[in-house]
């Protein structure tokens, strides 16, 4: 029974009971569903495949392979750590959410057609939008309706695309099979058709593609502490499987991948809300693995896979840190911040952590997963995204690995004195750290370090990537050249008070585009409605009024045509009408 | 023209016609719309009339003739009765007509006190 | 029972009952026990319909001739597969909107009751008649039979609001029903000689070019109840009525009876082949199209939740329109998905609106905010039908979407895929925010609803609430939601039974499909490029 | 017996009346008219399926031979008007048995039967008769006993509008008179059938052109067709409740197949339609007609002036199908002739009915009665519905006709105008029901209850017949389809 469900189902259905179950009982479930989801995922063969026919389609709702197996595993550990993370949170709405904002994730990440991918597609925007709409401020709302429409905007792309894709097939290979779509089989995006690149777009808006990323720097620091917890993990790195699955070795992505990396750095670095650092931060990241994909070989791919695992872990153990601090100070502002390593040193610890990992300092993870993805543009003789990578790097260290820490524990004082953390936040924390750590150990014995998460990529056999050797004396020392001088820099500009300041202000970016011109174009056709509608009726009123009073003077019982002279109006009727039969007969023929 | 004015009969039942008509229309007082409708009529009977008589003809009556058998002759021209017949009826209907009529006026005259036709539109008017 | 007497005993069920309401009508819970009883046996009856269709050919399907009106025009019935389906909706929900509108008028201390509950069972008549009719007089005269006797229910109130309402209700659907759809099937008529409907078609070879597309002007739009713009305005007028005649105006039978004539009279009467080969309905695509999204722009604006859903109704009609006039197989199998589909949901926001007036007393989206910790349930089923109307999974109403769209594929008309896809997207901005609204913000300060509404409405929620403070379930819920105040149990429950319907209807949309299978035969998969 | 029964048809009331006056007591005549309506109904379905069986039935009155003497010659056409005049009187003349007359002078109730009798008399005599002259004999018979029932009204305004009436009638009558006079000087005959067959010999003389101008004005005064419509809306309104039932469902049926027997059996459609060109002064004014007749009909405060120009447009209907000349129009018309006379006799029951109950038959006066009249309202709304023409009513039926003539004869302008004129009736229709259904803003006087049975039960046969005639239309569109065929002399 439980073997022909989908993965992610039991998170999904397990967390319709939340909001029924109180206090312990309540935690104890929330704990346990990640984990039983787990286990139901890993007893699960490798390519099994449940197809069966529905109308006259053929969909398969669970397909096992290696690549899924990496976004499987990752999803669960994020969503154990979220759920530890939440335990404290009172809140049923937020906690049914996120469980099955998870479940849907895993169970796309395990989708083996179109429809079923477009399901859980849907579901995962439907489930966390509730996660930013739980702060329960007006913003938030606006936020969340903004994010839900440009979510389920990319559903209903997607959706067309599919159709198209379908429908564009000769009619008796249909197939919905979520397969390669274009690169690495030999046709381009641009001759792959509507219904491809629709999917394309699609997958892009969740990805976040420069020009259609605004959503996530609008929507994740307005949510919840939790809830961008849970949103960092899923989401993006979904719509990365996807285009990992279809679009691997579209050279277009190598590009886009690259302007990903490179242009969230300056907005990153004047931005004020540490919070939506990270999110750009993670835009960044997001651009690696694009790139990665556009390079479509199995070692870039598994540079993708490894690089959304780690990306997953030290990006959440980031935003947990700065939820820890926006839940105690209740602002996640730089210029609120600072100097808070004194009461809440495991936050700082971990945080210091997560940035190492991000900034891929040599023994952390994100230094394994990196050298990859960098080896394999390099490897595929891209050099400017080469070179926009490695800058991007740069950038990276000083806006997430520098920049959150700096300001938000050391730096000025700001003289706030919060308690540390609730205790299941910093165990969040703590295994998030861990696993930071751990992956990104050198393989001190076969399956140790970073060996392990090599052993579970899509291509793990792969010859290049099995002899592939981070902790190399070349690795290490372009990378501690690159990191020290991103410090130095750092450092020079504090010292000379050039680094930019952090403003309270809106930064302008293209979501002002939808922002404020959708928005206001919606309100504007409202408006005209509410105008027009009325004044048309008016208008349409008046007329049938002032026709009525014309119709009625000629008509009713005191009107011209029903009263006076009766008799006499009729005889000379009479005799006209008798003119008249006769004039017709005589001379009209 | 000779044609035209030897049907000088058919311009008389018009001209009665016409006058009739125009007494219906243009009379207030209703009695005088009864005289109106009578002369009306009268002149469809005459019409009937006219068109019975055939030009020579005598009167449509056969002499007795000995033992209670009635001669005809064939050689005598005879107007056509018929219309003549037929007109007895539409006498006695006019006569109804009238009668009928004239008695809705006089209770009309009880009910208004007035035979005028304006006045009784006025009246009307007054109380719907 | 003979398949024949089943399709006779279906129509002539409700009509029993409403003899039956009425008889009982002093005797309120005898009446009551009346409707359930005669719906849940209308329903079996129409159930025991279903293997018949599915399982005998086109040419064998039961019928039923009662009388010839005139030669060659029967007052005939016939079963057939949208017409089985049509009929399982409006039998099917009639027991929910009959639980349900008894928990209403109770709860709302309704008068008129008796001629309320006729006039429903009246209607739901008409709906079988119309769902069973073997040809276009026998429908239209059901058509006319569900107009009127729905005025009752449309006015019940009897105010001045709803003499007007009443007025643009059957103003409206008579004229265009009278002007236009009469005058369609006489031409039709005249041209043919026949008006029994027809798989593939009766005016195959019969009417070419403009006459095609004239005939399917009066047709469309004399169907009133599709609310083709700009014959819509009905829908909203008919607002003022009750909420459970809501429901059966909006998902039960009205607009469904009207955006079913329509599907069936372009596949048995014009055919889908003479349609998508004559490029006749090109027009009514783009006239669906326009409706479809013009009225959510105008939902958009509506702050009465009623109002909003009717407009989201009118919209939703469209999308089936649209998918008769793309006059392919797969649009034809949307649109008739799209008739159970909305049907489901529809009439889950509808006792949503409705739960909620009888709760609190709220008319109006913004004075919802925070609503949806007190109405969990009610809220929660409100969420899904939402989901549902704006074709987002695991809903139906994903797959009459998927369908419509790829009748717009396959039609080489893909410019309508992304009038659907915005019409999606606009329906999560006129459904959503009532979602986000009552779950996520703190309620209103009463003294603003206060000033509003002027009287009595805390009063009112503590007589409600003191109505569900008892009883160990309600005990516990209260303890789990804080401030838990649902609408009564006979509202609740239905309308939780057709939010879940919603989520079934996703997983069972096969069912509903292959019953529609066959009436596409005639039409080619793919039509060709012209 | 049997053979005799054409004759018993009209000798019955005419005897019947005279009795009335003799027995000077009121139940005694109303007794005496309710049986001779019912045995004349008795005697025109016989004559009907005897006609339907054998085909023509040609009574010799008096035993002279036809195209002298007078001769009661029935075919399809006038054994179907006969049933339809028979089966109103036989419906209406017992309505209200039981309670008082309304508005009779005490002591003048036997009188009115006698009146009402030969009313019934005069018009079975037109339909029946085969004779040119016999028809304006019993025209003239039935319009004087007319005049004096419709001045019998209440309203003292009853008076001017039988005054105004009997003007116009004798103006109509007299008309009708003058053509006959000419069509006798043509042919030397009186005999319709006779004069028929000697017509075409003569047609293109004048004498014949005005003959037939005088007859088809003389006929359309009494049918009241647009614009001579104008006697009718007061007269109808201020004449008793019982006698507006049955004028309305008779008299100008009865003309309306005088004027089909003119056009069609006299002069024949060629000679009407070609030479003549009548379609093309009919077609405009019936489509008037449905028009300004159902317009003055929505501004009407008095519910009965409302039905009477609501009869102008219909009317219109029945001419309109006249001048398509063809078979569906002329079913259609003659349809609607037996179906406006069952939904107008039974909605001026209903109103008589209300006027029993509330005094008035001002609209005004009848605000949210439906709701302690509940069968009154239903019996208005099924009337108003057949008025209107929705399916399953009679008034569909006739539509149904007309708009396939219209098409037919390719005008679908027309076809539209006939639609469209049905929704005006919807606005007068509806202008009531919602008077009636809503109730009024003080609680109407809560004793009020529905007419007594014996009103209710001659209301609801008629307004039943429109249901039932509008789903089984074997005696109504199928008889009048054969009638038409057989007028238009086309094979079935």
């Amino acid at each position: 029974m439980l073997s022909s469900l989908p993965p992610g189902s039991l998170l999904v259905l397990g967390a319709l009971a939340v909001p029924l179950l109180k206090g312990h009982l309540r935690s104890l479930w929330m704990l346990a569903l990640p984990l039983l989801s787990y286990a139901h995922m890993d007893a699960l063969q490798p390519e099994h495949l449940g197809s069966f026919a529905l109308f006259d389609m053929v969909l398969t709702p669970v397909r096992v392979d290696p690549l899924s197996m990496v976004w499987g595993i990752v999803f669960h550990i994020a969503a154990l750590l979220s759920v530890i993370y939440a335990l404290h949170v009172k809140d049923w709405v937020q906690l049914t959410a996120g469980l099955m904002y998870s479940g849907a994730a895993i169970g796309a990440a395990f989708a083996g057609d179109l429809i079923t991918l477009f399901v859980y597609w849907e579901l995962t925007a439907i489930t966390s939008v509730f996660l930013i709409w739980a702060r329960q401020t007006e913003r938030a709302y606006r936020v969340g309706l903004r994010y839900l429409l440009i979510q389920v905007g990319s559903g209903v792309i997607l959706l067309a695309g599919v159709i198209l894709y379908y429908s564009g097939q000769p009619q008796a290979e249909r197939s919905l099979a979520f397969v390669q779509m274009a690169g690495n089989n030999g046709i381009s995006l641009a001759e792959a058709g509507l219904g491809v690149q629709l999917i394309f777009l699609a997958f892009g808006i969740k990805a976040a593609f420069p020009l259609l990323h605004n959503w996530l720097q609008d929507a994740y620091p307005e949510a919840t502490v939790v809830g961008t917890v849970f949103l960092s993990a899923f989401t993006t790195k979904l719509a990365i499987y996807a285009l990992a699955r279809t679009f691997a070795g579209e050279t277009s992505l190598v590009w886009i991948g690259a302007i990903m990396t490179v242009y969230p750095v300056f907005f990153a670095v004047v931005e004020n809300d540490l919070r939506k650092v990270l999110s750009f931060s993670l835009n960044n990241q997001l651009g690696f693995m694009v790139c990665a994909i556009g390079i479509g070989t199995p070692l870039a791919l598994n540079g993708a896979a490894a690089h959304a695992f780690c990306h997953i872990m030290y990006k959440s153990l980031l935003f947990m840190s700065m939820g820890a601090v926006l839940y105690r100070t209740g602002t996640a502002k730089a210029t609120e911040l600072g100097g808070l390593f004194r009461t809440m040193p495991w936050t700082t610890v971990f945080c210091l952590i997560g940035a190492a990992s991000i900034s891929a300092f040599p023994l952390f993870s994100g230094f394994v997963s990196k050298s990859l993805t960098m080896s394999a543009v390099a490897g595929a003789g891209f050099l400017i995204p080469w070179l926009m990578l490695l800058f991007a790097s740069a950038g990276v260290l000083e806006h997430s690995g520098i920049k959150i820490p700096y300001f938000a524990f050391f730096s000025h004082d700001s003289g706030k004195r919060p308690k540390e953390a609730p205790f299941n936040m910093l165990v969040a924390m703590g295994l998030a750290a861990f696993i930071c750590v751990a992956v990104g150990l050198p393989a001190f014995f076969p399956g140790f370090g970073f060996n392990w998460l090599y052993s579970i990529l899509p291509f793990a056999s792969d010859p290049y990537t099995m002899r592939y050797e981070p902790y190399t004396g070349d690795h290490i020392l372009t990378q501690m050249q690159l990191l020290m001088l991103a410090v130095f820099a750092f450092a020079l500009l504090q010292r000379l008070g050039a680094y930019p300041p952090e403003k309270r202000g809106i930064i302008l970016d293209t979501d002002i585009l939808y922002r404020k011109v959708g928005y206001g174009f919606a309100v504007w056709a409202g408006k005209v409605w509410s105008k027009v509608g009325p004044a048309l009726a008016g208008v349409v009123g008046g007329m049938g009024s002032r026709t009525f009073s014309r119709l009625e003077a000629a008509f009713s019982p005191r009107g011209t045509l029903a009263s006076g002279g009766l008799y006499n109006s009729m005889a000379v009727w009479t005799v006209v009408l008798l003119g008249l039969a006769l004039l017709v007969a005589f001379f009209i023929r | 023209m000779s044609e035209t004015v030897g049907l000088w009969n058919y311009w008389a039942v018009i001209a009665l016609m016409m006058i009739g008509l125009y007494i219906v229309m243009a009379r207030d007082n209703l009695v005088k719309k009864m005289m109106g409708l009578s002369i009306f009529q009268v002149a469809a009977i005459m019409f009937y009339v006219s068109m019975g008589k055939v030009t020579g003809g005598t009167a449509p009556i056969l002499p007795p003739g000995p033992d209670h058998t009635v001669l005809y002759d064939p050689a005598i021209l005879y107007s056509n009765p018929l219309p003549h017949v037929l007109m007895l009826t539409a006498i006695v209907v006019g006569v109804a007509t009238t009668a009928l009529g004239l008695s809705i006026v006089v209770r009309i005259y009880e009910a208004y006190g007035t035979v005028e036709e304006d006045e009784i539109v006025v009246l009307d008017g007054e109380q719907p | 029972m003979s398949p024949s007497t089943a399709i006779g005993l279906a129509i002539a069920l409700p009509l029993l009952g409403a003899v039956g309401i009425q008889l009982t009508g002093s005797r309120p819970n005898l009446r009551e026990a009346v409707t359930i009883i005669t719906s849940l046996l209308t329903f079996a009856v129409v159930l025991t319909l279903y293997p018949v269709v599915t399982g005998l050919a086109p040419h064998n399907r039961p019928e039923l001739e009662l009388l010839t009106v005139l030669p060659g025009v029967a007052l005939a019935f016939q079963v057939e597969p949208l017409g089985m389906l049509y009929a399982l909706v409006a039998a099917g929900l009639w027991i929910p909107t009959g639980l349900y509108a008894i928990g209403y008028c109770r709860g709302h201390d309704e008068q008129n009751q008796t001629r309320f509950f006729t006039c429903f069972a009246l209607a739901i008549f008409a709906a079988l008649g119309i769902a069973f009719a073997r040809n276009l007089f026998t429908l239209f005269l059901f058509y006319e039979i569900l107009t009127l006797s729905t005025y009752p229910l449309v006015t019940h109130y009897g105010n001045d609001d709803a003499k007007a309402a009443g007025r643009t209700y059957l103003g409206i659907l008579l004229t265009t029903s009278v002007l236009f759809l009469l005058m369609a099937i006489l031409w039709t008529w005249n041209l043919t000689g026949t008006m029994e409907f027809k798989l593939g078609g009766i005016l195959a070879g019969k009417a070419e070019g403009p006459v095609v597309a004239a005939l399917l002007a009066l047709y469309a739009f004399g169907t009133g109840k599709a609310a083709l713009m700009p014959f819509h305005r009905w829908l909203p007028a008919a607002m003022v009525a009750p909420t459970p005649v809501s429901a059966l105006l909006h998902a039960v039978a009205i607009v469904k009876a009207g955006v079913f004539t329509v599907l069936k009279i372009i596949v048995y009467v014009f055919g889908i082949d003479l349609l998508g080969r004559s490029g006749a309905s090109d027009w009514l695509m783009w006239a669906a199209a326009f409706t479809l999204l013009s009225s959510s722009v105008i939902a958009l604006s509506k702050d009465n939740l009623k109002a909003r859903l009717a407009y989201s109704t009118i919209s939703q009609l469209s999308y089936i329109v649209l998918g008769g006039a793309l006059a392919t197989a797969a649009g034809i199998l949307g649109g008739g998905l799209h008739i159970a589909m909305h049907a489901m949901g529809k009439i889950t926001l509808f006792f949503c609106a409705g739960a909620i007036f009888v709760a609190s007393h709220k008319k109006n989206i913004s004075d919802m905010d925070g609503i949806g910790r007190a109405m969990p349930f009610t809220m929660g089923a409100f969420f899904l039908g939402s989901m549902s109307i704006i074709g987002l999974p695991p809903m139906g109403g994903s797959w009459s979407k998927w369908y419509l769209a790829m009748g717009a594929a396959d039609g080489n008309n893909a410019i309508f895929i992304a009038v659907l896809m915005i019409s999606s997207l606009l329906s999560i901005g006129y459904l959503m925010p009532v979602v986000g609204r009552a779950f996520l913000f703190p309620p209103k300060v009463s003294e603003h609803s206060h000033g509003e509404h002027g009287h009595g409405e805390h009063g009112h929620s503590e007589h409600g609430h003191g109505e569900h403070g008892h009883g160990p379930i309600s005990a516990w819920l209260a303890r789990i939601f804080p401030g838990f105040h649902e609408a009564p149990l006979l509202c609740v429950a239905p309308l939780c039974v057709t939010a879940i319907g919603c989520i079934l209807l996703f997983f069972y949309a096969e069912d509903i499909y292959n019953l529609l299978l066959p009436i596409t035969q005639s039409a080619p998969a793919v039509t060709v490029e012209r | 017996m049997t053979e005799h029964l054409p004759v018993l048809q009209v000798a019955l009331p005419l005897v019947a009346a005279p009795l009335c006056v003799l027995l000077r007591n009121r139940h005694a005549a109303r007794g005496l008219a309710v049986l001779v309506s019912w045995l004349a109904l008795a005697i025109a379905c016989t004559l009907l399926s005897q006609v339907q069986d054998v085909g023509v039935i040609s009574y010799k009155l008096g035993g002279w031979a036809p195209p002298l003497g007078i001769e009661y010659r029935i075919d399809l056409l006038n054994a179907y008007v006969l049933v339809l005049v028979a089966s109103i009187g036989a419906v209406v003349f017992p309505f209200g048995f039981g309670t008082p007359e309304q508005g009779l002078r005490e002591g003048q109730q036997h009188l009115y039967y006698a009146a009402l009798l030969l009313c019934l008399c005069g018009l079975l005599g037109i339909t029946i008769t085969g004779d040119a002259f016999n028809v304006f004999v019993f025209l003239e018979i039935a319009s004087l006993s007319s005049y004096t029932l419709i001045s019998l009204g209440r309203s003292r305004r009853a008076l001017t509008a039988g005054f105004s009436y009997l003007i116009l009638g004798s103006i109509g009558g007299t008309f009708i008179l003058l053509g006959i006079g000419m069509l006798y000087m043509m042919t030397g005959s009186l005999n319709i059938a006779d004069m028929a067959e000697q017509l075409p010999l003569v047609s293109g003389t004048r004498t014949v052109w005005m003959a037939f101008a005088f007859m088809v004005i003389g006929t359309s005064i009494k049918l009241a067709v647009f614009p001579l419509h104008q006697w009718l809306p007061n007269a109808y309104s201020y004449a008793p409740g019982v006698v507006s039932a049955f004028l309305s469902a008779t008299a100008t049926k009865v003309s309306y197949y005088v004027l089909a027997r003119i056009i069609f059996t006299l002069f024949g459609a060629a000679f009407v339609f070609e030479t003549m060109g009548l379609q093309r002064l009919l077609m405009p004014l019936s489509v008037l007609a449905m028009f300004l007749g159902s317009a003055a009909a929505i501004y009407q405060r008095d519910l009965k002036r409302l039905l009477a120009y609501s009869s102008i447009a219909q009317i219109g209907y029945m001419t309109l199908g006249l001048s398509f000349a063809n078979v569906s129009g002329l079913t259609g018309g003659i349809a609607h002739l037996f179906n406006h006379a069952l939904m107008k006799g039974g909605l001026f029951l209903v109103v008589a009915g209300i006027v029993y109950r509330i005094g008035s038959s001002k609209i005004e006066d009848m605000r949210g009665i439906g709701r302690s009249m509940p069968l009154t309202l239903a019996a208005f709304v099924i009337g108003g519905l057949s008025l209107i023409g929705v399916p399953g009513t009679v008034g569909f039926i006739s539509k149904w006709y007309l708009v396939l003539a219209a098409l037919e004869a390719g005008s679908m302008l027309i076809a539209f105008m006939i639609l469209a004129s049905s929704l005006l009736a919807v606005v007068y229709v509806w202008r009531v029901v919602e008077v009636l259904y809503f109730p009024a803003e003080q609680d109407p006087s809560s004793e009020l209850k529905d007419p007594p049975w014996s009103m209710l039960i001659p209301s609801f046969l008629l307004i039943g017949a429109t249901i039932w005639f509008g789903l089984q239309t074997d005696l109504t569109a199928g008889v009048a389809g054969d009638a038409a065929r057989m007028l238009l002399e086309v094979a079935e």
